[in-house]
């Protein structure tokens, strides 16, 4: 095996670590995109240029860019739960849960 | 269960699975050195067959087309799947989408901005179609080319900002894209079944080894594909922008984050 | 030195597993699954790989030339597609589970709950 | 090309083109189309894999894609294109799940009034994708199948986009996507060894190799996949969350269909690919047997446990695929024409019995049977299809799933009759509770089930009854079809299923009329309704070490995607050991 292979795949699992490791989701999407850079240069020096064309574009350009904007959609709905507060209609009211349990057990 | 106990079942699971891992690690055909015939019958056999030069092209739409098509329907099928998800709370029908409210802040772009960002969009699909056309003979092939092209819409969008890139790029027409793509693959496996032959017969012309004609009927389906690639990873990408304007009431944004205040006070 | 590329794919697929146990965001717990498929890129390559052979492209050398096996690669490109699909239907997922939960914490969501009146 | 032949690509292509053409034309198409195309389009497939059914009866009907025929390549043992087989049992599968889409077709019509057609196209692609399962005999294109049926699931679990169904159908997708992740690997490792992913050249190759990890790690991978799309136990965990909160037309096909499908995949490749292999039959007839036992015995309980009537169908449907696979591991000619049958008979049951949960969703608002005490009078067709179905489900002696179990008794062993009696009694058993309750207004006081989770989700209800309940029926008096009438079908089936060359095979005429689950239900459920208020000692100890017991069992349910995902390594472990074990 070529040392290009071996370093590669050294990378690829150091990579793929880092990617799990950063707890914080905006900081895992660019461990992300660089797995997936590292995972194209692998599968290049693989001899698999289709997939490393498709890994390229597809993991280190439109996934990172669906889950930043996935994240963007979420945090402007903290921000807007912030605003507005959480409990109207978001959670059921729990009160109003429980008087409800508690007559249909009543009703055997 | 705590985090803590599930992951020490993890940890237990995986002790136990190490053993069996480094047992199949060690009677695995050597790297670099495989025994599986069929890579290397296809190497030595399809060129001769279908003039073309690229194995994987060839694996991908004619000797696997099959795989191929359950791929493609796969990624329209988890598209719409998205589509139906996030247009839940927004609402399906696109003349009441919050791209066409008024009042919504329209930030200024230098005409430089918008001048660089419609070229290189330009260039970037007009590359995607290159690798798309070019998949028998070189890397590439309608997937790689339609992801890339898909992609090329992202820079209309920082380029034409919001609203114009909403009438640039309606989401019917990517949708009739990917659509029409997958339809025109239905009817390359189809239509020889009329005429007697087995699904995807590839009975059209070979054409000349090397040539961007050649394999036949993997041209169509190679456009096929990239057509309904296009459509999907640009409705995808669509759908997703979208979900990070803010629908009705609030026309907040990430650029427009900072108006949000001043927005609702005025409204 | 042989072993290294399935050693890198169960890697891949343990920390993966590792990822998808202990995260605290869904939206990590998804990139924690595209760890775990990674491995799969990496096991069928792997099993496709000739020592000193080009690409199964034969357009700069001649066919007969020594190449390595097209077919897993043609599968390795599905798997992209299909990584690409699920993750897109898993962010759509999410981006709904925050507006109707306030909440990503897997540790805090779970579907169908006891009833309040089972506490006692 | 003979009919059959040309007509085999045909039960795929033609959802499929229709699936891609309303996405295509949806800004454009009046409505109601779609809907009505979708029920044509089910009951073509349906028709068609009824006429490959019979076709195969006289041999295996063939298709390779491309006429790339295993010769094209001039070598032996390459096989460069993808080949599709109907043999009877397959057809026959494929035309069941015809059947019950056109039948969840039409219990959905006005259910889903959504713009372009999003449902029908997403339900289309689902049974393009299980004909292509059944008819497949390729194994990364069974992949591509399976793929294609879990995308086509998860998006039509979440549909409601409900609290719960959202949930549900992440867990869903998580699970099994990593399912998925292994049938792949299992199918990269296989390819590794024999160079092919054709089952018989497979088959052929692997007899030639003898022991070998690589053939059995291959092996546990695709079985683990399968078991989990099956939800065998402990991979199971995902199915009560995403059957329980799927809308109820989906939930028909999922657990009427889908996941029994997964382990006709299974028995087929245990069938075609690995009879060769001691190691791996050695697993199938060790380990597969005893997750068996332990699901239909773990799940049972749980579904006598629970309040949420879909969540109660969906661990009742656990249990049945215990059953199942104890009929698969058992693996003799009438254990599989068993299996077969119980397929067929359990898979319209449920079907039905899921729409009369829907039924009560969409009317009553609600499918808790506490909840729901006596507020089902008056409905009498769910009352009918819910009695029934709970009746064939705890084993009354009609119909086909009673003939089915009495085929795989023959070669049971006690312990097996006794778990599946039990495990059978108890999802009739609870069954029968629920409409007892929530029809007759007829209770004991709650026993473990009170603490179940529950949800408080609706469905559309503005739809006539007679829609919805006419499908529910017919599936039930379908169910009723006497075993006699299939039996010859069958024999071929199961014969055919191993190898296409062998003759059918002489079942025999229905055995001694087995009473015994069915009177263990009777007893089950006169305890769940005759339950009094514990208030001497002795019955308070038992009433308290009882919920201690349940608790337990909903603990492992807890709808915690971290813990499901470790208890699929656990699975795997389990294989591995077993594997070791067998080994030396």
């Amino acid at each position: 095996m070529s040392g290009l292979v071996a370093g590669l795949l050294l990378l690829a699992a150091l990579s793929g670590l880092l990617v799990v490791l950063a707890r914080d989701p905006r900081r895992q999407v660019f461990a992300m995109a660089g797995n997936g850079l590292v995972l194209g240069l692998l599968f290049l020096a693989l001899q698999a240029p289709d997939v490393a064309l498709s890994e390229i574009a597809v993991g280190t350009a439109v996934t990172p860019l669906l889950f930043l904007a996935a994240l963007a959609a979420i945090a402007m709905d903290r921000a807007k739960g912030r605003t507005e507060g959480r409990a109207k209609g978001r959670t059921a009211d729990p009160a109003k849960d429980q008087a409800e349990d508690r007559a249909v057990d009543h009703a055997k | 269960m705590t985090p803590r106990w599930r992951l020490l079942l993890l940890a237990l699971a995986l002790a136990a699975l190490l053993p069996a891992v480094l047992r199949v690690a060690l009677a695995m055909p050597e790297f670099g050195a495989p025994t599986a015939v069929l890579g290397q019958s296809v190497n030595a056999l399809v060129p001769e067959l279908r003039h073309v030069a690229n194995m994987v092209a060839a694996v991908n739409f004619d000797l696997r087309g099959f795989d191929t098509l359950g791929e493609e329907c796969m990624l329209l099928c988890a598209v719409t799947g998205a589509t139906v998800l996030l247009r839940g709370a927004r609402g399906e029908r696109g003349d009441v989408r919050a791209g066409h409210l008024p009042g919504r802040p329209v930030i200024p772009r230098a005409d430089a901005t918008v001048l660089v960002c419609r070229v290189a969009a330009t260039l970037t699909l007009l590359f995607g179609i290159s690798v798309a056309l070019h998949g028998m003979t070189t890397p590439g092939g309608g997937f790689q080319g339609g992801v890339i092209a898909a992609s090329g819409l992202l820079l209309l969008y920082l380029g034409e900002g919001y609203a114009g890139w909403r009438t640039l790029v309606p989401s019917p027409v990517l949708a009739a894209m990917e659509g029409s793509g997958a339809v025109l693959f239905v009817l390359c496996a189809g239509l020889p079944l009329i005429a007697g032959h087995p699904a995807l017969t590839n009975g059209l012309p070979l054409g000349e080894w090397k040539d961007l004609y050649s394999g036949g009927l993997m041209i169509a389906v190679n456009a096929a594909v990239a057509l309904s690639v296009t459509g999907s990873f640009g409705l995808l990408l669509v759908e997703f922008l979208e979900e990070t304007r803010e629908p009705a009431d609030a026309p907040a944004s990430n650029e427009a984050d900072h108006e949000d205040g001043t927005m609702r006070a005025r409204t | 030195m042989t072993l290294l590329p399935w050693l890198v794919a169960a890697w891949l697929f343990a920390v993966g597993l590792y990822g998808l146990v202990t995260s605290r965001h869904y939206v990590h717990l998804v990139g924690c699954l595209t760890v775990c498929q990674s491995a799969t890129y990496v096991l069928l390559l792997g099993i496709g790989y000739v020592h000193e052979a080009g690409p199964p492209v034969f357009y700069d050398h001649p066919p007969g030339t020594p190449a390595v096996d097209p077919v897993v690669q043609a599968l390795v490109l599905t798997d992209i597609v299909v990584g690409a699909a699920v993750t897109a239907l898993l962010l759509a997922i999410a981006i709904q589970v925050q507006r109707r939960r306030g909440t990503l914490d897997p540790q805090a969501l779970r579907p169908l709950r006891p009833p309040p009146s089972a506490a006692e | 090309m003979s009919l059959a032949e040309t007509l085999l690509p045909v039960a795929v292509l033609l959802p499929l083109g229709v699936a891609t053409l309303l996405l295509a034309l949806a800004h454009w198409l009046p409505p109601r189309l779609p809907k009505l195309v979708a029920i044509l389009v089910a009951l073509a497939v349906c028709a068609f894999c009824v006429l490959l059914a019979r076709a195969s009866l006289d041999g295996p009907v063939r298709h390779w894609f491309g006429g790339w025929t295993p010769d094209a390549a001039g070598r032996p043992g390459v096989v460069l294109g993808i080949g599709f087989q109907a043999d009877p049992a397959s057809a026959a599968l494929a035309a069941f799940c015809g059947l019950l889409f056109a039948a969840a077709f039409v219990f959905a019509w006005g259910y889903f009034d959504t713009e372009h057609a999003h449902f029908h196209v997403l339900m289309l692609l689902f049974l393009a994708a299980m004909t292509g399962f059944c008819l497949t005999r390729d194994l990364f294109n069974l992949f591509v199948w399976f793929e294609l049926m879990s995308v086509a699931a998860f998006a039509l679990t979440a549909y409601p986009l409900g609290r719960s169904a959202l949930e549900g159908a992440f867990n869903f997708t998580i699970t099994n996507a990593l399912a998925s992740f292994l049938l792949l690997a299992g199918t990269g490792l296989l390819y590794a060894r024999t160079g092919t992913f054709d089952f018989a050249t497979m088959g052929a190759a692997l007899a030639r190799t003898g022991a070998d990890p690589v053939l059995i790690a291959g092996f546990v991978l695709v079985a683990a996949a399968l078991l989990t799309k099956a939800a065998i136990l402990p991979f199971h965990l995902w199915l009560a969350d995403a059957h329980a909160v799927a809308p109820s037309p989906v939930s028909v096909i999922f657990s009427g269909a889908m996941v029994s499908l997964a382990l006709f995949g299974l028995a087929k490749l245990v069938a075609q690919v690995f009879p060769g292999n001691a190691e791996v039959m050695g697993l199938v007839h060790g380990l597969l047997h005893g997750l068996g036992l332990a699901t239909a015995l773990v799940a049972g309980l749980t579904a006598f446990a629970q309040r949420h009537l879909k969540r109660l169908l969906a661990f009742s449907t656990i249990a049945h695929m215990g059953i199942m696979l104890t009929a698969l591991a058992d693996g003799s000619g009438t254990a599989t024409a068993g299996l077969l049958l119980y397929i067929l008979g359990h898979g319209l049951t449920k079907g039905a019995l899921f729409m009369a949960a829907g039924i009560l969703l969409a009317l009553r608002r609600s499918a808790d049977e506490i909840v729901l005490y006596g507020r089902g009078r008056g409905l009498w067709a769910p009352a009918l299809a819910t009695g029934l179905g709970g009746l064939l489900l705890g084993g009354l002696p009609l119909g086909l799933m009673h003939g089915a179990t009495g085929l795989m008794d023959l070669s049971a062993g006690v312990l097996d009759r006794v778990v599946v009696a039990l495990a059978s009694a108890l999802t009739g058993a609870a069954v029968l509770r629920a409409a007892a309750r929530i029809f007759l207004r007829a209770s004991g006081v709650p026993g473990p089930e009170l603490l179940a989770p529950t949800e408080r989700e609706h469905e559309k209800p503005d739809r006539p009854l007679w829609l919805m309940a006419l499908p529910a029926l017919t599936l039930v008096a379908l169910a009723l079809v006497p075993p006699a009438a299939v039996r010859p079908f069958l024999g071929a089936a199961a014969a055919r299923l191993r190898d296409p060359s062998l003759p059918p095979l002489a079942l025999p005429e229905a055995g001694s009329l087995d009473l015994a689950p069915l009177l263990l239900t009777a007893v089950l459920f006169a305890f769940a309704l005759l339950r009094r208020r514990a208030v001497r000692p002795l019955s308070r100890a038992v009433t308290r070490s009882e919920r201690t017991g349940f608790r337990a069992l909903q603990a492992l349910h807890s709808g915690l995607v971290g813990d499901y995902v470790a208890w699929m390594a656990v699975g795997l472990a389990l294989f591995a050991l077993a594997a070791a074990v067998s080994a030396g």
